[in-house]
């Protein structure tokens, strides 16, 4: 019904400039995801077709052996152990903050929003320092010979750099919860414990398997960690990568990512399902200030929750410490001395690339907010036929691993009307597009909550659909498009893998800097670029949580 | 692009230059790219000290990026060659065999490659090649001595059981030069001969790395007391910052040319021309070799003194079209024997 | 002024549903939950589109023109106020988009409704901070403002407690009255739509039961849907055995031992008394009687009691 | 049976609030927005501590117990109900933990209490799929069924619309007589907490104003700040000049044209009409009378009225 009056509506009026901007918008939307996911997603997926340049199922009919069956086992085991791993301490963190003072969980929070901006591989190279088989604690303090490269490794890494994003969507999930339930659990007399077991846990369910799924999608596409720290034990998309980088094999391993799609979108089923449940119990939430409340965690579980927070924060801060001690030290025979020898590396060409990445970062975190949440906005609100399926075509790029997404920008746009190699644009849009899903989910579920009528009410008071979008959707959801604001700057900011294969000389950016580095074995000045990257993202984060609260109190 | 600064700075020390010089218009002639940008890839460690002299010299200004060959000629492919890079510089030179027979690359036969043994380079002139890179041992001191262990000098030696789990090499599958010392010490031993070998290596390894450059990391790290491992500037400038030593084997000594090479689609081909034999003559291979300490290619310029344990006479007679032929069966070959 | 024929959605909805308002009156659609009030209102608001049927204002058809060019405004439900805005933002929205004024104009223009609503001095005020009362005459002013001929106003009053629900209600009826802009007005409240209706429309199940004056209403109705609906009623049978409704508040009673009646509950509710009757013999319906002021102090649960019925006190209801 | 003494928080909250509550009493707390009705209530829950002052459920001491060691359970005002658990579950949930039965055990129990509230045949409906009334009674049967001396109510009918309200209204009290627990609601409706209370607690600024029977708060209410919130006044000053109170209900209306009285606002509520008076010269407040049933029929704005008033009619408020 309410399309057909839509369809009506623009019938009608379709000569009104607002309703032409609508329809350039909706058809802006739908042809960018197209073009900028679809169309080169296909396009890298064709290449496993070709066979020294015949069509051919040559490359999957050598995908499917034993090698790769137990390839894509050790995948999905690796990513479960750490998806859980993540998910439990997460859960821990989450728990903790929330029974605490507003300061004492605001800490938390920031210093989350801290250890999220982490690279990837700058926390495996601390752990090899410090706990590898010659680690300076490991070896250096308690004298202990440890072995890390295997699936343990990886498990433990993985399961480290998961825990910011997941801790802070539990924190979120917990604060959805109608803290009066607590209270009329206590009051019916369930101890806190029970309550924990009883209230707690069960309306954290939705939020637990998005966490679990959403981390699941993210590991099984890793392949930094498991080549740094896997040691003999290999994974799929290590393997994949591998031969792209290595053997230069690309019609391969694009095959080879397909076998990465079937555990990914299963997994990615289960996340959008979860979702959906958390909408349907948000709608009812209503936040009340834990401050008055007399609820305590029970000892055990205060003791247990409190630990994993001090572990965590722990290994942090001897990771981020380990990074700024790194960036400050030069090794003269196996003592470290005070030097500033490696911010020599900071060349013109680095702060360049410096600039243009933070240029690159904002550009296409403000616009896969945009996008993000005009695709919700058209999906939801306006009931947009076909906006379902752009929104799964929006998520592609999250469960493909990265290096793919890359090539497939390269595979796609070197030549032809549309050609950007070796441009900034082609950086921005393949960011841009990599992580609509944020944006995208954040709008969803903010959308879930945020009363229809309000819209209505602006049309009948004179304001066209693009007036309305403009002057009340996007304000009333500015804390939304903060927030995926700041994971899509974030991860465009440190993310590599896709990016590897976009940059030339002219646009370089921080994180393939820092990722030649590392290659190079240039501690010294990769923990340079890393302190400045983290830096600067955690400023530039910051900034928008100012915004935030700004915009928070006013509303209030 | 860059930003106005250089090219004025640039520009300054030109005029300078011009002052000094009486004949003018010969200046400008022996600088016809003036201001020409040219882009690289680069796969060569350190190579980036030499840039500045080069472009001092010529008036070319260099933009590059590092990025290993594999993954070049993996973007090459996804590009169909169409790239918008000038100038091949370093890496493996197995990439560069594909590179050549994929059309990706300009044919250029340089006056400079008179000077340089044909085997180190392509007769045709789709590459040519900057340097060798002679492959060896390094070796953590400390933890030799702190395990007891003796100082490997040999081939063989790594087949010993005292250094169970403190040997680390890179997979050959990965590493092109990993894969030179496999298919290097097939060609010298005979194949029989060299599998046994490997074999007996293999107990001695612990995991295989993913990178060529990985095994030196991780014994100066003082993870693992012998890595094998492609010795240049990198492994010499470990020796000052960490107890360890480049050995190399006292007999078979592989090694590997660092190519040099134009893509077919530069479109700046006369400028890049300028820069190959500006790197491939011996003024410019000096220069190179004091950015980054390896056996450069042209005849007329002597090893670098850090080389000096290194025997010239020993570098395993290599034939490189081989070793690009036998490269499926011999990874096959390998996979098996370490179980994969 | 308007004439809105024929209307259906699926099975549910609103069914040829038809009627003429006069410019500046005051209109209740009263029914229950699930009538299809809401549905009416959006149909004239715009916001969905009827499958049959026209509607005019003016003479002028708009029954396709989208929310933003009918001379209509709604207030919704729950205001739908925008939280991001002032209260003087949010009265300007309207003037600027509907009247197409400059900012700073609307901005002039809705200061005169803020001070109509009394509200002066909460300009600057957050629409979080305000009372679910003041929120409401913000959605009001916000409606106002537009200059709209027909406000719509869906179940304004129903999230509101008791004492904030009468002192509003008699503040939209001022406002109407000086206005004289054209309501239709949404609820279920009974009370509501008799105190400030000039005409009730009841409905049912998607159609209208009847259309009239709240005296009219209350005093004819015309089934006993509608009698039973707006205000109660008690079904008694007079000495012939005939079945009779008569409204709480017409019957009077006398204490009487003899009598088969009984009080089983009592209501204090201050100003009147709620009693329910039931017959000794359990047979017949319970009846309930509405006491006034001191009058149902002296009655206590469990005394018998005689009704006094005036003869017309029996309440005529229309053929069925 | 409960004797809770001096509570004082910051400088808002409850100051010396002290009552005695016998077994089986219907309390209600009755007092404006902000006034400490809810932190009463939390205080007895257990929700929150108190800084002074003792709380007692027959005679032992239950000042510092955790809540969930109380034989008291609390009714929330948006129910807080358990989202993820069934109709039937979340009643068992109280008898689990509070009763401590085996979860099997606890069903059965609960399966009483389904029975109790009429939802019979709701058992395994999810809770959101219950209407707001339905929900009300989930989280009665819930906190009835956990067997506490004590029950609390904070407004619990306050989000319904009027009807919903006044056949829960019913409810609540039918509930209460039957099971004999002890029940403190919570409201600012005056009518529910006349209707429903044996005592009701006025209360202002944190202090208890007048503790008393419904109709004595009605009828004898210690000061003009309770008259007016418990019912509706009107100051009138008699031939001596004295002024006293009068409620609406108590004035009857003579047509006189002589008088200084006229009509300016008739509301028709059906069984009653409501009138405001402005006396000519404007010198005096408007007074507001209350006619009942037909009696109000006679009467248009604009009429002038003599006003009837009995002798006993004065209210009688409290030395202030
Ligand atoms: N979009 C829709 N699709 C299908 N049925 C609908 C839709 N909107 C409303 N209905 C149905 O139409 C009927 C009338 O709905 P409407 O919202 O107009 O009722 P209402 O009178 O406003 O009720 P309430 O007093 O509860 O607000 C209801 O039975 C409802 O279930
Ligand atoms: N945690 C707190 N900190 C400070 N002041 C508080 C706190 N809780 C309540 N108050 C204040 O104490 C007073 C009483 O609050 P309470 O919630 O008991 O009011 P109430 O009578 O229940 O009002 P309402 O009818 O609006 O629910 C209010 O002025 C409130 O602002
Ligand atoms: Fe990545
Ligand atoms: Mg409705
Ligand atoms: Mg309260």
């Amino acid at each position: 019904m309410n399309r057909g009056y839509a369809k009506r509506r623009g019938e009608r009026s379709s000569l009104s400039f607002s309703v032409f901007f609508d329809k350039i918008l909706i058809a802006g939307i739908a042809g960018t995801l197209f073009l900028f996911i679809l169309y080169p997603v296909a396009g890298v997926l064709m290449r496993s077709l070709k066979w020294n340049g015949e069509w051919s199922l040559y490359h999957y009919r050598n995908l499917m052996t034993l090698r790769n069956l137990e390839l894509i086992r050790n995948s999905v085991f690796v990513a479960t152990f750490s998806s859980i791993n993540a998910t439990l301490l997460a859960f821990c963190i989450g728990v903790f903050a929330h029974f605490k003072k507003r300061f004492v969980r605001n800490a938390i929070y920031r210093s989350l929003m801290m250890t999220m901006i982490s690279p990837p591989f700058i926390s495996a190279i601390a752990l090899l320092t410090l706990f590898g088989r010659r680690g300076l604690i490991s070896y250096g303090v308690f004298g202990v010979t440890l072995n890390p490269y295997g699936w343990h490794g990886i498990v433990i890494l993985q399961s480290l750099s998961g825990v910011s994003l997941s801790a802070i969507m539990m924190m979120t999930g917990l604060s959805q919860i109608d803290s009066r339930l607590f209270l009329a659990a206590r009051d019916l007399g369930a101890n806190p414990w029970s309550t924990l077991k009883e209230v707690v846990l069960p309306s954290m369910v939705p939020t637990v398997l998005s966490v679990f799924f959403l981390q699941f999608t993210m590991n099984i596409s890793d392949f930094t960690t498991p080549i740094i720290i896997g040691g003999r034990y290999r994974v799929l998309a290590t393997e994949a990568y591998l031969r792209v980088y290595a053997q230069a094999n690309l019609n391969g391993a694009a095959a080879m990512t397909v076998l990465l799609l079937p555990p990914a979108i299963v997994a990615f089923y289960f996340y959008r399902r979860n979702m959906k449940r958390v909408h349907t119990l948000s709608e009812r939430a209503k936040i009340l200030e834990m401050e008055s409340l007399n609820f305590k965690l029970p000892k055990g579980v205060q003791m247990l929750t409190g630990g994993v927070v001090a572990v965590f924060f722990l290994i942090n801060a001897v990771q981020y410490g380990n990074l700024f001690f790194t960036a400050f030290t030069r090794n003269v025979s196996g003592t470290p001395v005070f030097t500033l020898d490696h911010f020599a590396v900071f060349q013109s060409r680095h702060v360049d690339a410096l600039i243009r990445t933070i240029y690159m970062a904002v550009a296409a975190a403000l616009l896969s907010t945009m996008i993000g949440v005009l695709l919700s906005y058209y999906h939801r609100r306006r009931q947009m036929k076909g906006f379902g399926v752009l929104e799964f075509v929006g998520s592609i790029p999250y469960i493909i691993p990265g290096i793919f997404f890359g090539l497939a920008y390269v595979v796609v746009f070197h030549r032809g009307p549309i050609s950007l190699t070796g441009t900034l644009i082609i950086l921005i849009l393949n960011c841009t597009f990599r992580h609509i899903s944020v944006g995208n989910k954040a709008a969803n579920a903010a959308f879930e909550t945020l009363d229809h009528k309000i819209e209505w009410a602006s049309y009948d008071l004179g304001a066209s659909k693009i007036g309305s979008l403009l002057k009340v959707t996007f304000p009333i959801l500015r804390p939304t498009l903060l927030v995926s604001f700041i994971n899509s700057f974030t991860a465009s900011m440190t993310t590599v893998g896709p990016l590897l294969f976009l940059v030339s000389p002219r646009n370089l950016v921080t994180s393939v800097l820092m990722f030649n580095e590392v290659n190079s074995g240039r501690y010294g000045q990769s923990a340079v670029i890393g302190s400045a990257l983290i830096l600067i993202t955690f400023s530039v984060n910051l900034m928008a949580i100012r915004l935030l609260s700004a915009q928070r109190r006013r509303g209030k | 692009g860059d930003n106005g600064e250089e090219d004025v700075s640039v520009n300054e020390e030109v005029t300078e230059a011009e002052g000094n010089d009486v004949e003018e218009m010969d200046e400008e002639q022996e600088r016809p790219f003036e201001g020409t940008v040219l882009e690289l890839s680069v796969a060569y460690g350190g190579a980036d000290g030499s840039f500045e002299a080069f472009t001092e010299e010529t008036g070319i200004e260099i933009e590059w990026v590092s990025l290993s060959t594999g993954a070049k000629l993996s973007q090459l492919q996804a590009e169909e060659g169409e790239t918008t890079t000038d100038v091949w510089f370093g890496g493996g030179v197995d990439s560069y065999f594909a590179a050549r027979d994929l059309g990706y690359l300009y044919q250029y036969r340089s006056p400079e490659f008179d000077n340089i043994d044909e085997k180190y380079l392509d007769p045709e002139g789709y590459f040519g090649a900057l340097s060798l890179v002679p492959f060896g041992f390094i070796v953590n001191e400390e933890l030799i001595e702190e395990l007891g262990l003796d100082m490997p000098e040999t081939w063989e030696d790594l087949a010993d059981s005292q250094y169970d789990g403190e040997i680390i090499m890179a997979d050959p599958s990965i590493s092109g030069g990993q894969y030179a010392i496999l298919s290097g010490l097939i060609q010298v031993m005979g194949e029989d001969a060299a599998w046994e070998y490997w074999e007996a290596v293999n107990e001695n390894v612990d995991y295989y790395a993913q990178s060529g450059g990985e095994p030196q990391q991780k014994v100066a790290a003082g993870e693992f007391a012998i890595g094998l491992t492609a010795i240049h500037g990198q492994t010499f400038g470990l020796m000052e910052t960490a107890p360890v030593v480049g050995i190399f084997p006292s007999e078979n000594i592989p090694w590997i040319p660092a190519p040099i090479a134009i893509f077919e689609n530069s479109e700046n081909k006369e400028a890049a021309k300028v820069l190959v034999d500006w790197y491939l003559s011996e003024h410019g291979q000096d220069i190179l070799m004091e950015a980054d300490a390896r056996i450069m290619a042209n005849r007329k310029v002597a090893p670098p003194e850090e080389m000096g344990t290194l025997n010239m006479d020993q570098l395993i007679d290599f034939d490189l079209e081989r070793m690009g032929r036998e490269r499926e069966e011999i990874l096959g070959s390998w996979k098996e024997l370490i179980g994969e | 002024m308007k004439n809105m024929t024929k209307i259906y959605e699926e099975n549910k909805g609103v069914r040829d549903f038809s009627l003429e308002v006069e410019k500046g009156e005051f209109i209740s659609l009263l029914g229950p939950s699930g009538c299809g009030k809401t549905t009416t209102l959006n149909l004239i608001g715009g916001f969905i589109i009827p499958d049959r049927g026209h509607i005019f204002i003016n003479e002028k058809e708009i029954t396709l023109l989208p929310p933003e060019k009918r001379p209509v405004s709604t207030v919704f439900q729950n205001y739908a106020l925008f939280p991001h805005l002032s209260v003087l933002e949010n009265i300007a929205f309207g003037v600027r988009y509907f009247k197409k004024f400059q900012k700073r104009k609307a901005l002039v223009h809705a200061k005169e409704f803020v001070d109509l609503v009394g509200l002066k001095g909460y300009e600057d005020v957050n629409i979080g901070n305000l009372s679910g009362g003041q929120q409401q005459r913000v959605a009001l002013a916000r409606s106002i403002a537009t200059g709209a001929e027909v406000l719509l106003l869906d179940e304004p009053l129903s999230n509101l407690d008791a004492s904030l629900r009468g002192s509003l209600r008699r503040e939209l009826k001022e406002l109407q009255r000086r206005t004289r802009v054209t309501m239709i007005f949404v609820t279920h409240d009974q009370g509501e739509a008799l105190s400030l209706s000039d005409r009730i429309v009841v409905m049912d199940h998607g159609r209208i039961v009847q259309v009239g004056r709240p005296s009219e209403i209350y005093d004819f109705p015309k089934s006993s849907y509608v009698a039973n609906f707006v205000g109660k009623t008690n079904k008694l049978t007079d000495k012939r055995g005939a079945a009779f409704f008569i409204r709480p508040e017409e019957i009077r009673l006398k204490k009487n031992e003899q009598s088969p009646y009984r009080i089983v509950e009592k209501m204090f509710l201050g100003h009147q008394t709620e009693l329910i009757l039931s017959e000794m013999s359990g047979e017949k319906d319970r009846v309930e009687v509405l006491l006034f002021g001191k009058e149902g102090r002296g009655y206590e649960v469990g005394d018998r009691v005689e009704l006094l019925l005036n003869t017309d006190a029996k309440l005529k209801v229309g053929t069925e």
